[in-house]
């Protein structure tokens, strides 16, 4: 069968994505017309998504470096130094679009694809999170995605059997039309064996493994394989559908096979799958690469070239092998009943050339192509500041009420009913679970454990996005060290509206200012991150959205704190300044209706001290409980303390303090930490230059403030949980 | 009166499922098994007494629940 | 002791009771690939949970086929040890090593959380640690997970002591509230007539580590480890 | 030759999925849906030429892999 080959129109141009001005490149590059292989190629290596076109310049301004820093971003994803000849490998992705359109399946194969990038790199996955957003629960439609998404991750996460230890959940309604479904994976590795996607070696074979190739996710270019298929009356589904079971063979045969020598470079076909992972491992060895597609295992009769290199079918590894060496890992993969073949081999033509058939069908030089992808500095506003808002200006309700009110909203009640969907304990090395401040998992065998964390305050990031930015790492780094462990590095999902609109993209240049300040000044550089725009329908942009997942270490297991109170009669200490900020927060939200104010500032001077000191509570055994401070406040947090401990307290807010902003203001940089007493600590932070203040002791069966109400502990509890559950069985 | 749906992958959507059973049924020795297809089937007791009435009816259903018409594609036999 | 885990293509908690195992006996459990076609001389053959062929068909039916189980089932009706978790559970079932079947939660949502057993029948190498009527604590993590029986099934069951346990709840009660995924009468574990093969949905293995949270899991496999040794 | 292959869950043994469809169907607003019973669907492709021995060779299948025929029924369909 002979390739199809239509005639090259504007109109084909432009339905692959490239504007006129990138297409006058693509003619430069080649001197001739392309293909529509070739097109099909430029089209998705020079795509957002590929090439950051829009955001790259700004990604570079984010600090990367770092004594713990092994490999920073530009590879599948980043490295730290953990220890003991180890390393922690780990990345964020998002599947946003894939899981509005088919929220199981997309959310599902979102976790299939950000696995192989850390397996890719030698790694065994040891924890996955995921961090999603969805619309307003009122919309008819939310019910259906939370559903989807939620079964889908756990579906791929249990199957293969890498346990799902921690995430975030919120609702807005600028999330009705974009969802976000970002997820996270964290793996393990000996520091001296980690895989790159570099192929060199002219003669090197390329080989192919994994599933068989279909015509899944071929997008961009529905005219052009609409008119490969005239008789069929059915639309192509665009859907990828993915295949756990597979995929776990692939982690086991990959990691089988990397135990030996036999493998030069290794990458996984993710978004453009064999034409990204060709590309990317010719262009960072600096080779060429020779490919004949009719050795690709298909899966589909009459596969054009075109789909097979745009094909997007999930649980595909590229690799380039030492010559020689094809016959023992096709021994692997066949033990593992996996599809293995030789597909091409490397050059050093410093050339793309593919054939089919017996014809050529493309022919592209590599680096021209990556090189000259584009990069646009596109025009930006910075938002304008919101104006002051003081706690007089915000009504005062009851506490007690107040709180019920709180803990039992969208944004802020039990995620139980996500996380027993997930296997959060596979592997036996689940220290903590979900429900705390970090996920914890032990590093298998020894007696130190890595604490994971994403978060992310989009009501924040839209009200001020520097403060936004700085806050988000700000939080992952309490998350982080609330535990005892010391936060060594983030990687980020960087979600955002059309970045061709200057407000969207000032929120976007601000957030990588305000998270390059705070990474900067809490010692976590950024070795790993995703881009994900144009998330709007209509005029309606999502909330700015730059999750951070953070990794941490905690390097002796046996000082490590937990959220619950732990006994009756203990001080209650909490640790930082707390003026009682009401800007954004969700006393205003859920309580007033209203969505305005700075947010919080984040002094990330304070955030580092008051960090540090806690870590040093932790590790000298002098705390029996430690809570960071964040969304609702100080009584919010308090509770959650009280409901993982099943005991209450009593406390005591100081008396000039307007009760409402001092128990439900969002200052950052703060903890609540419990010991049998509070002198000792009191002291230390006075020392240390930490604000501190013995808040009240726990015990008994309910939050009791003083003076004021008494706030039965069942009843926040049953509120808490019920949320979530009853929503989900709701009808509709 | 009764309906039987049947809900199918649609053409060209991946079906692991029924790769597995492929697989699994050579290995038992069952040659010449060249392909494998996975589907549901639901049976539905209807109070209907109008035969085109619950056609449609049940195609509604089909719509809004039995299938995920995304990816799936449905067979609706009546009585 | 020494023991034998089944690895099927899709096992992933093979290596959580080989650590368990391992913790209490001592000696590091073979790890069997699911071709081959005879298991070590053994005292306990382990078939761990996970996801075996990807719980495609039905949970554990591909795996009972593996040319493994032939061996698996000869040595178990010769009177080996046989202990299946979960998945592993799955798979007695499907190759007729224990009766009834295992469907879909009656929630049909995957569940994975810390639920309360009763342990029935206590008079077995499995569960002579433990009393019977105790209450422990073990995770479950599954999404078929509901064993069925019909009545004259569930009666031999009950008339021959082949239960190990039922779901409770907090005070030890079994009742319809304690019931995590639908299983008639509460069944969580069963035993063969012999009490040599013993098949449960819960994970012990997954709470033998005070670290994890709790021991109540490792009394099994040091009961085990007393048994055989 | 093409082989259609049905498995459904005996009478009296308890269908989890069914049981759920049924009440969101009533809660979508369907009445008088008095039951519903889900079962799988197989379609095989198959290289043998003569029917009978298609349907000996399908009915070996179901018995040892396709039903659990402790808790399910099966029914064969042939061409
Ligand atoms: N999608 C999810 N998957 C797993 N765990 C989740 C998910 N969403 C929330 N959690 C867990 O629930 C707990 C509360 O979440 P959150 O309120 O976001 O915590 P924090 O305010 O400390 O960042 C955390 O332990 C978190 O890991
Ligand atoms: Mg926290």
């Amino acid at each position: 069968m002979s390739e199809p080959n239509p005639e090259i129109t504007d109109a084909l141009v432009a339905e692959h994505g490239l504007n006129a001005e990138e297409y006058a490149r693509v003619l430069e590059i080649l001197g001739r017309t392309p293909n529509l292989v070739e097109l099909g190629i430029f089209s998705v290596m020079w795509s957002e998504h590929c090439s950051y076109k829009s955001s790259k310049k700004w990604l570079k301004t984010l600090p990367t470096d770092a004594p713990q820093v092994i490999q920073g971003p530009g590879e599948n994803a980043g490295v730290i130094d953990i220890g003991d000849g180890q390393a922690a490998v780990f990345k964020m992705e998002s599947h946003n679009h894939p899981s509005f359109i088919e929220p199981y399946q997309g959310a599902a194969t979102g976790v299939g694809g950000i696995l192989r990038d850390v397996f890719t790199m030698g790694a065994r996955p040891v924890a996955n999170l995921n961090a999603l957003r969805f619309g307003d629960p009122g919309h008819p439609k939310t019910r259906h995605l939370v559903s989807g998404v939620v079964a889908g991750i756990g579906g791929y996460g249990n199957c293969v059997g890498v346990p799902t230890v921690a995430g975030e959940v919120n609702f807005h309604p600028a999330y009705n039309g974009n969802i976000l479904v970002n997820a996270m994976t964290v793996g393990v590795a000996e520091a001296d064996r980690i895989f790159y996607a570099k192929a060199h070696g002219a003669g090197n074979p390329v080989v192919y493994v994994g599933s068989k190739t279909g015509r899944d996710g071929i997008h961009g270019a529905t005219m052009a394989s609409a008119s490969f298929d005239e008789d069929s009356a059915e639309k192509r589904p665009t859907v990828q559908v993915g295949d756990p079971f597979t995929e776990k063979l692939l982690i086991e045969a990959c990691l089988e096979l990397m135990a030996t020598d036999a493998v030069v470079g290794i990458q996984d076909m993710g978004a453009a799958g064999l034409t990204s992972s060709s590309f990317e491992m010719a262009s960072k060895g600096g080779s060429g690469v020779a490919l004949n597609l009719d050795h690709v295992p298909v899966r589909e009769d009459g596969m054009s070239a075109y789909e097979i290199m745009l094909s997007e079918s999930q649980e595909r590894m590229l690799m380039v092998l030492k010559p020689g060496r094809e016959a023992e890992a096709k021994a692997i993969f066949d033990k593992w009943d996996l599809d293995f073949a030789i597909v091409g081999e490397l050059t050093d033509s410093g050339r793309m050339v593919i054939q089919k058939g017996g014809e050529q069908v493309c022919d592209l030089p590599i680096d021209p192509l990556a090189e000259a992808a584009p990069e646009y500095d596109r025009p930006w506003e910075s938002t304008p500041a919101q104006p002051d808002l003081t706690a007089d200006q915000v009504p005062a309700h009851d506490p007690a009420q107040a709180l019920q009110t709180l803990i039992a909203c969208p944004d802020l009640c039990s995620r139980r009913w996500v996380w027993e969907q997930y296997d959060h304990m596979v592997g036996a090395d689940t220290v903590q679970r979900p429900g705390g401040d970090a996920g914890m998992v032990r590093v298998h065998g020894t007696d130190k454990a890595l604490a994971v964390t994403v978060d992310c305050t989009p009501r924040y990031v839209l009200a001020d996005p520097v403060q936004g930015g700085r806050q988000a790492v700000a939080e992952a780094y309490r998350n982080i060290t609330a535990t005892g462990a010391q936060p060594l590095a983030i990687t980020d999902n960087m979600n955002f509206g059309n970045p061709e609109k200057p407000r969207v993209m000032g929120q976007f240049v601000g957030a990588c200012q305000g998270m390059g300040e705070a990474c900067r000044a809490l010692g976590t550089p950024v070795v790993s991150g995703n881009v994900s725009l144009y998330n709007e329908t209509g005029e309606t942009a999502i909330l700015p959205t730059p999750a951070i997942g953070g990794v941490g270490l905690l390097d002796d297991l046996s000082k490590m704190a937990t959220v619950a109170f732990k006994a009756d009669d203990e001080a209650i200490v909490l640790i930082g300044e707390t003026h009682g900020h009401l800007g954004q927060s969700l006393y205003l939200r859920e309580l007033c209706g209203r969505e305005d104010g700075p947010p919080p500032p984040v002094d990330l001077e304070a955030e580092r001290r008051n960090g540090d000191f806690v870590r040093e509570l932790i590790r000298g055994g002098w705390v029996t409980a430690c809570h960071d401070l964040s969304d609702g406040g100080l009584l919010v947090a308090l509770a959650e303390m009280a409901m993982a401990g099943d005991r209450g307290a009593a406390i005591q807010p100081p008396e000039q303090a307007a009760p409402h902003a001092w128990l439900f203001g969002e200052d950052q940089a703060r903890y609540l930490v419990t010991a049998p007493q509070a002198g000792d600590i009191l002291q230390a932070a006075q020392a240390a230059g930490v604000a501190a203040y013995a808040l009240g002791r726990t015990g008994g069966p309910a939050l009791k403030l003083a003076g004021g109400p008494s706030i039965s502990l069942q009843r926040v509890r049953a509120a808490h949980e019920g949320w979530l559950p009853s929503f989900m069985s709701a009808a509709g | 009166m009764k309906a039987r749906v049947h809900v199918t992958l649609k053409t060209g959507v991946l079906d692991p499922q029924g790769k597995a059973i492929q697989h699994a049924l050579s290995q038992l020795g069952f040659d010449g098994v060249e392909g494998v297809r996975t589907g549901k089937v639901f049976e539905l007791e209807l109070t209907d007494t109008d035969q085109a009435a619950a056609r449609e009816r049940v195609q509604q259903m089909c719509e809004q629940l039995l299938a995920n018409t995304v990816i799936e594609n449905y067979d609706i036999e009546i009585g | 002791m020494q023991a034998a885990v089944i690895v099927f293509p899709g096992s992933n908690c093979d290596r959580d009771i080989a650590v368990a195992l391992e913790r209490a006996s001592g000696q590091r459990p073979h790890m069997v690939w699911h071709k081959d076609s005879t298991v070590p001389e053994v005292d306990l053959i382990a078939l761990p949970g996970g996801f075996s062929y990807g719980d495609y068909l039905r949970c554990g039916a591909i795996a009972a086929h593996s040319p493994v189980m032939r061996d698996v089932k000869a040595r178990a009706q010769k009177g080996t040890a046989v202990l299946g978790i979960c998945n592993g559970f799955q798979v007695l079932i499907e190759s007729g090593l224990l009766p009834g079947g295992l469907l879909r939660n009656e929630s049909l949502k995957y569940i994975c959380k810390d639920v309360g057993l009763e342990v029935e029948t206590h008079d077995s190498i499995f569960t002579r640690r433990y009393r019977n009527g105790q209450r422990v604590v073990f995770p479950i993590a599954h999404g078929d997970g509901n064993y069925f029986i019909d009545e004259d099934g569930r009666r031999r069951l009950e008339d021959e002591e082949r239960i190990a346990f039922r779901y409770c709840d907090a005070m030890g009660q079994v009742t319809p509230e304690a019931n995590p995924n639908g299983s008639v009468a509460n069944i969580a574990g069963i035993y063969n007539r012999e009490r040599n093969v013993l098949g449960m949905m819960p994970h012990p293995e997954r709470l033998a580590d005070p670290l994890l949270g709790g021991r109540d899991g490792a009394a099994m496999f040091d009961g085990l480890v007393e048994a055989l040794a």
